[in-house]
This record gives structure tokens, sequence and C-alpha cells, in this order.
């Protein structure tokens, strides 16, 4: 994926409008980060570039080369992580690679789920239930689940709330890694997180 | 002048509306064996028309919204959806009013009741979707997923409801697709139980008297409040002769065929109402009672679409 | 009492009540058409007043590379 | 998509469903109590039933009335479950909706033929249900499962995201399944009562034409109830 741009995007629950008229291009190996008081539209925005939800009018367009990607192709190249995405209880997080990998059709060997936990910090937890995982534990698996395809659009919904400093260390790691392979989005409200923007959205929120 | 145009046409439809209920009661003549209950199918036949049609247009603003999202569609859905239910309450009330002077009961699980129940239950599970969701987009995309799976099973329920009956009340069975109307065939030796609307029917006996055939059969009406053997004959012609009615109704079973040797009869229900339409004045009524209850419908929902549509409009941001 | 329910005259006063109610809601729908009407129009009218919302949107490009 | 990633993804979702219940047995234990429940009260409740010749449709009916109400409480589950989790919107994002629809499906179509052994099994124990043609009877029961199914996995994701789910799965499945609950107690009627195959067909017919149907046109629909 070369860039995405976002087209006089807006976003309304009923007769309230978050966002109105964003119009935004991000290209490859840049970082946008999105920031904002609560309820001023971060994670919706994200929802709407991976495609959970609609917009109220606007688009969003995936690129590849100078050609448009069709939305369903683009899905595949986009990796998603927020602090309400949940993966399943009762399975455990080896289980819920593996699930999510088959489910998008590609055979990944054990060994690379492995490595993948480990690159997370969730080495030798793979075989444990996640229903047995404190919340900073599950946040990382969210990172296990985005990065899990190699997507070359990944967004990443407030990456270290949950986390410890070296929960902070993935996050770098992750992203400076994502410079070399596609784009980044990020929603936070971290001023750390904030260096790393080469494009700085502030919604202010309406009323 | 698009506005006079307007205001002249429902003014007409003021006046033909009245002019139908006029006519109804004093222009139609009587029908022998109807009295003077007969004049509901006027209002009652129309109305039913009405209420398939808008039901029609519902699903298909439905599949429009579906790809357009846009929020006239959906009003409009919803509008024609209302329209509908309205309508079909007003025929099954009329319907069942008239069932109950004329055949003596107010349900019979005749057929097109059937139907018309069934499209009553689906109409009030639709609008009970759009009450319990939120979400107006959602709401809308549920709203008209239902109406359009509902749709798919109506002809299911056409072919299935003749089977629940294999005899209707109604005249014209050409109007309902896939009844057969013909009545029921019992076997001796065979399936000797057969159900004619809700009656249960059993073949007791089949013989040949002088130059008339009949047959013995036991009918017991729904909940067992009678059961009784009922003794259709029908001549050397062909024809059916004597026609013994049901116990507590004011419809009558006939012999549509019979043979003795092989111990099989055909047997059915025969209506009061057959014909009404023959006589030209009525038919003339009831053409004009069609057309003026269509465009009736037409204003009801125009006005009921642009309330909605325009109450959407202010509940959210949706371009114009 | 008896006049009323007589056979002659029943019918005329059915036919009576049948159109004084259709007059009934003959007038009411067409003040509720009248109503929608009007209703439509103001609404159009304050949506055509009121200017689409001034984006509070602040896009800030860091990076050359990024535009 | 290529038929073969279709698939794969199905078999995933499906054996995904699997897993979980085999972990958790929520869906089995709460059904097979109701279906225990409702066929034991039907029992004690009509005492024995004199032998007439409406007894196999009243035995028909009961047992479909068991199997459609058990079918409600169970059904909608793979969709709830999703919701309730909020594991929907990682299933969204990753798997394609006509494998999560199919793989649904079969988890609900299995789990409704256990229950469907059950319950016949019971009533035959219990009521006292005479089977006289076996062999009509079972492919009854299997086609009118496959309708019930069809008809309802849709609806099931459409109440996910509702308001009273319970209540509003049973009243929009309601009259969805008229048609086919109808010519299967007919049909189960028959095969009761001894009737053979010939017979026999023509609401099997039905049944097979109506699971078609339903499921076709919920394959077509599936996406716009799934899309966010």
């Amino acid at each position: 994926m070369d860039a995405i741009e976002l087209t006089q995007i807006s976003i309304d629950y009923g007769a309230r409008s978050v966002m109105a008229n964003l119009t935004v291009r991000l290209n490859r190996g840049n970082v946008m980060v999105v920031t904002g008081q609560n309820g001023s539209g971060k994670s919706s925005l994200l929802r709407v570039v991976c495609g959970l939800q609609r917009p109220s009018a606007g688009q969003v367009r995936f690129i590849a080369g100078d050609q448009a990607v069709a939305p369903a192709e683009a899905r595949q190249q986009i990796g998603w992580m927020a602090p309400d995405l949940m993966l399943y209880r009762e399975l455990t997080g080896l289980e819920n690679l593996r699930f999510f990998a088959d489910v998008r059709g590609l055979g990944i060997p054990d060994a690379e789920l492995n490595a993948l936990l480990e690159r997370v910090g969730l080495y030798g937890r793979g075989a444990d239930v996640v229903a047995t995982y404190s919340s900073g534990m599950t946040h990382r698996l969210r990172y296990a689940y985005a990065l899990l395809h190699r997507p070359t659009v990944l967004l990443l919904d407030e990456p270290s709330v949950m986390l410890d400093q070296r929960g902070h260390e993935l996050l770098e790691a992750v992203v400076a890694q994502q410079r070399m392979i596609g784009l980044t989005i990020i929603a936070t409200n971290d001023p750390r997180e904030q260096r790393f923007a080469d494009v700085l959205i502030r919604l202010e929120g309406s009323a | 002048m698009g506005e006079r145009l307007a205001m002249t046409a429902k003014i007409s439809l003021g006046l033909a509306m009245s002019g139908i209920i006029y006519a109804m009661f004093l222009v139609v003549p009587q029908y022998v064996g109807l009295g003077e209950a007969g004049r509901i199918i006027i209002v009652h036949v129309p109305t039913a028309w009405v209420t398939s049609a808008a039901f029609a247009v519902s699903a298909v603003f439905s599949i429009l919204y579906l790809r357009s999202r846009s929020g006239l569609h959906d009003a409009s859905a919803v509008a024609a959806a209302e329209v509908g239910t309205l309508f079909c309450l007003f025929a099954t009330v009329t319907g069942a009013i008239f069932a109950q002077v004329v055949w003596g009961t107010f349900w019979n699980w005749d057929p097109r009741e059937t139907s018309i129940l069934v499209l009553l239950l689906i109409y009030a599970a639709y609008f009970a979707l759009r009450s319990s969701v939120d979400d107006v987009p959602r709401k809308r995309r549920l709203a008209a997923v239902y109406n359009i799976f509902a749709c798919v099973t109506m002809p299911f329920l056409m072919f299935v409801a003749p089977r629940i009956a294999d005899s209707t009340l109604h005249p014209n069975c050409a109007f309902l697709q896939g009844s057969k109307c013909e009545g029921i065939s019992l076997d001796l030796n065979g399936a000797k139980i057969g159900q004619l609307g809700d009656v249960v029917v059993e073949l007791k006996a089949v013989q040949k008297q002088g130059d008339m055939t009949s047959a013995t059969v036991e009918v017991r009406m729904p909940g067992l409040t009678d059961t009784a053997d009922l003794i259709p004959t029908f001549d050397n012609a062909g024809q059916p002769a004597d026609r013994p009615e049901f116990p507590g109704q004011s419809f009558r079973m006939i012999l549509i065929e019979a043979d003795v040797p092989a111990g099989t009869a055909r047997v059915n229900i025969q209506a009061p109402g057959t014909g009404l339409l023959s006589n030209q004045r009525t038919l003339w009524v009831f053409m004009a009672s069609n057309l003026t209850f269509g465009f009736l419908a037409l204003w009801l929902y125009r006005i009921r679409a642009t309330i909605l549509h325009v109450t959407s409009l202010v509940q959210t941001t949706e371009a114009l | 009492m008896q006049v009323v329910l007589d056979a002659g005259v029943a019918i005329y006063i059915a036919m009576s009540v049948a159109l004084v109610v259709w007059l009934g809601v003959f007038v009411y729908l067409l003040r509720i058409d009248a109503e929608a009407k009007e209703l439509k129009r103001l609404v159009l009218a304050a949506r055509l007043q009121s200017p689409t919302l001034s984006s509070e949107v602040q896009v800030e490009y860091r990076t050359p590379s990024a535009n | 998509m290529s038929k073969s990633l279709l698939w794969r993804a199905t078999k995933a979702v499906f054996v995904r469903e699997l897993r979980s219940e085999f972990r958790s047995r929520q869906a089995l234990n709460a059904v097979a109590l109701f279906a225990v429940c409702s066929i034991v009260a039907v029992s004690l409740g009509l005492g024995p039933l004199n032998r007439s010749a409406e007894l196999p449709l009243v035995h028909a009916a009961l047992l479909w009335i068991v199997l459609l109400f058990a079918a409600f409480t169970a059904l909608a589950r793979v969709f709830v479950v999703e919701e309730e989790q909020r594991t929907a919107a990682a299933l969204r994002l990753a798997a394609p909706p006509h494998a999560v629809y199919l793989g649904k499906l079969l988890f609900n179509l299995l789990l409704l033929c256990a229950l469907t052994v059950l319950v016949a099994v019971l009533a035959i124990v219990l009521l006292r249900m005479q089977v006289r043609s076996p062999g009509p009877f079972v492919v009854l029961l299997v086609t009118g499962a496959l309708g019930l199914v069809a008809g309802t996995t849709l609806i099931a994701a459409m109440i996910a995201r509702a308001a009273s789910r319970g209540a509003l799965f049973a009243v929009l499945s309601f009259p969805i399944l008229i048609p086919m609950l109808v010519t299967a107690v007919r049909g189960t009627a028959l095969a009761l009562s001894g009737t053979g195959w010939d017979r026999c067909m023509a609401p099997i017919q039905t049944l097979i034409a109506y699971a078609v149907a339903m499921f076709v046109t919920s394959l077509f629909l599936f996406a716009y109830v799934w899309e966010d």
C-alpha cells in the first residue's frame, strides 16, 4: 500500500457531528498521529479507515502504485488494534493467532507464531488461555493480532495505554519497522507518541 | 398549477370515496344467500389488494435502500409497510365480520386467512425490530434486510397454505397461486381422514342408492365442538345433489366424485358468495372501489413518507 | 328505536354513519397533508440557512515527505 | 477470494465454535436441559393419550414445538456471544463475511441435529411416540432441521446488537418459519402413522426447497447485516 487518501470525511452520531470534512493524505513510510480529547472521534476515525464503520459522508481510498485498491482487498492489508478489541477468552493465545491466520487464509507455521508472541513480549505464555492474561498481556496479544498478517497499513488506537515502560519500547520497535513496510496511524493523547508524527491531526471535538 | 392539480385530485378522491360508500349501500343489488352482508366485499377485496401492493412496494424500497443508503428510501419502505398494515387490519376485520355473518365462523384457517395472518405477524416483527435498534443506519439496514428476507418466504406460504386446507371458502380460486381448490380426495382403503378448512373429515362409507351415489362423511368441527355424519350425494349426471350443511355453520359439503368399487370420494366446501361479480352493477362499483382505495393508499403513503423523511432529517445530519 | 332497526331504514343509517366517518377521516387527512407540507418547507429552509459545520480539524504536516 | 480460501476460513470459524463450545459447554448444557424439561413437562401433563387417528399429528406437533423453542434458546448464541464478549470486531476485520456465515451455520446445524436426536429419543421413550416409518421420519427431521437453521441464522446475526434479543429472536423468526413448520409437522405426522416414501416425498421436497431458498437469500443479505 503506497498511500491512503481521506476525502471530506464526516462522522455523525444521530444529530451530533463529531468530525466534519477531514481531508488528508498519508504516504508510505509515514506515521499519522490523531489526537483530541475523549469523544473527539479518534477511535471512530480509525474504525472508518479500517472499514468497521461507515463514514456519514466522504470516502477512504487506498492506493497502490497509482491504482485505487478495492476495499475488500485493502482489508487484507490492514492491521488494527484498540483497547476495546477482544480476542477469544476461552482459547489460548496461540490458538487465537492460529484462528485469525486461518480465517485470513494464511498458512503460518507455529514457529513463526511463537516468534511473533516473543516479539510482543508473551514468550512462553502462548499455551495459556486468554482468560488468565492480565490486562497488559491482553494488550500485548492485540499487537500480535494486528501484526499477524504483516499489514502494510497499521492502525493503533491507544497503543500503550495499558503497558509499562517496556511496552513503550515495543511500540517504538513496531513503529520503526512499520515505517519500512508501509504506513501507520496512531490515535493517542500520549505526548511521547506524538513525536512519531509526520502528519498530526488535532480533533477539537464539537459540542 | 401543480398545487391546484393536487388539491383537485384530493377533492375528487374524497368525492369518489363518498360515491363508493353510497353505491355500496344503495346501488349494489342484494345477492341471494348473502343478505346485506354481501355489500362488504366492495371494501374488503380492494383493501386486500392494496395490502399486497403496499407490501410489494415496501420490499422494493428496502432493496433500493440497501443500494443507495438514502433516508428517503427507508422512509418510503416504512410508510408503505405502515399503510399496508393499516389496510391489512381493515381487510382482516371486514373479512372476519363477513365470514361470521355468511359462513357462520369468524375464522376458518382458510388459506387466505392464514397468509394474511402471517403477513401481519411479519410486519409486527418488522416494527418490533425497528424499535429495538437505536443506531439509525443500523436500524434501517437491518429492517430492510428483514423485509427482503420475509418477502422470500411469501411464495412458500402461498405454496404451503393450500395444503393446509385443500379448499377455500373464498371465491375466485384462480387468484390464489398454487391452490387447487378441488376439494379433498378420501379413500376407504387408504387416507380416510382429511381436512376442509379447519374441519376434520373422515370417510365412513360410499354407497349407491338407486340412481344417486352418496358418501357418509363424519365431520369433526374445531375443538370437537360438534361432530356429525353428513351424507352428500350426487346424481347420475355427475352433478352434486344433496348438499348438507356443516353443523353450526352456513356452508355446505358437496360430493364431486365417488367411486363405489374403489371406495373413494372427493368432497369439497361450498360457500355462499360465489359468482357475486357476475352482476354488472356490482362489477362496476367493485372496479371503481379498487381504483379509489388504490389512490387513497397512495395518498396516505405520500403523507406518511414525507413526515417520516422530514423527521429523520431533523434527527440526523444527513445530506438532503 | 324500532324505526332505526327497520330493514328499509337501517341501511340508510348505516350508509350515513359510514359517510360521516369517511368525511371525518378525509378532513383529518387534508389537514395532516397540509401540515406535513409546511413542516417539510420549514425544515428544508432551516437546513439551507445553517451553513455546513466548518471543519474543526487541524492537519499539520511535519515532514516534507509526508505531503 | 478463491473457493479453497473461503472453505478454509469457513472451517476455521466452525472449528473455533466447536472448540469454544467444548471448553464452556454453555449452549449444549442449556439446550439439553431445556429439551429434557419440556418433554418431561409434556409427558406428565398429557398423561397417556388414547390411541386415535390424530395421535401422530399430536406427537408431531409436540415434537416440533419443543424443537422450535429449543432452537430459539440455542441458535442465536453464535452471534450474541461474539457481541457480548466484543470479539465481533476482530472477526469482522479478519474473516470474509461469507465464511463467518457458513461456519456459524454449520455449527448451528450440528447443534440442532444433536438436539433433534435427543428430543426424538426422549419423545419415543417418555411420550411413547411410535415411529412406523423410520426412514422418512429421519429424513424429515434432518430436512426440517436444515430449514430451521437456514431460516434463523441470518436473524441471529441481526438481533445480536439489538435490545431484548431473546424475545426479538423468536418474534422475528416465527413468521419466517411458519411455512417450514407446517410442512414439517404434517410430514412428520405422516411418517409417524406409517406412510411410505411416496407420500412423504412432497413435504421433504418442500422442506429442501425452503432450506435452499432461505440459505441463498441469507448468503446475499448476510454482508449487509455483518458490515458493522
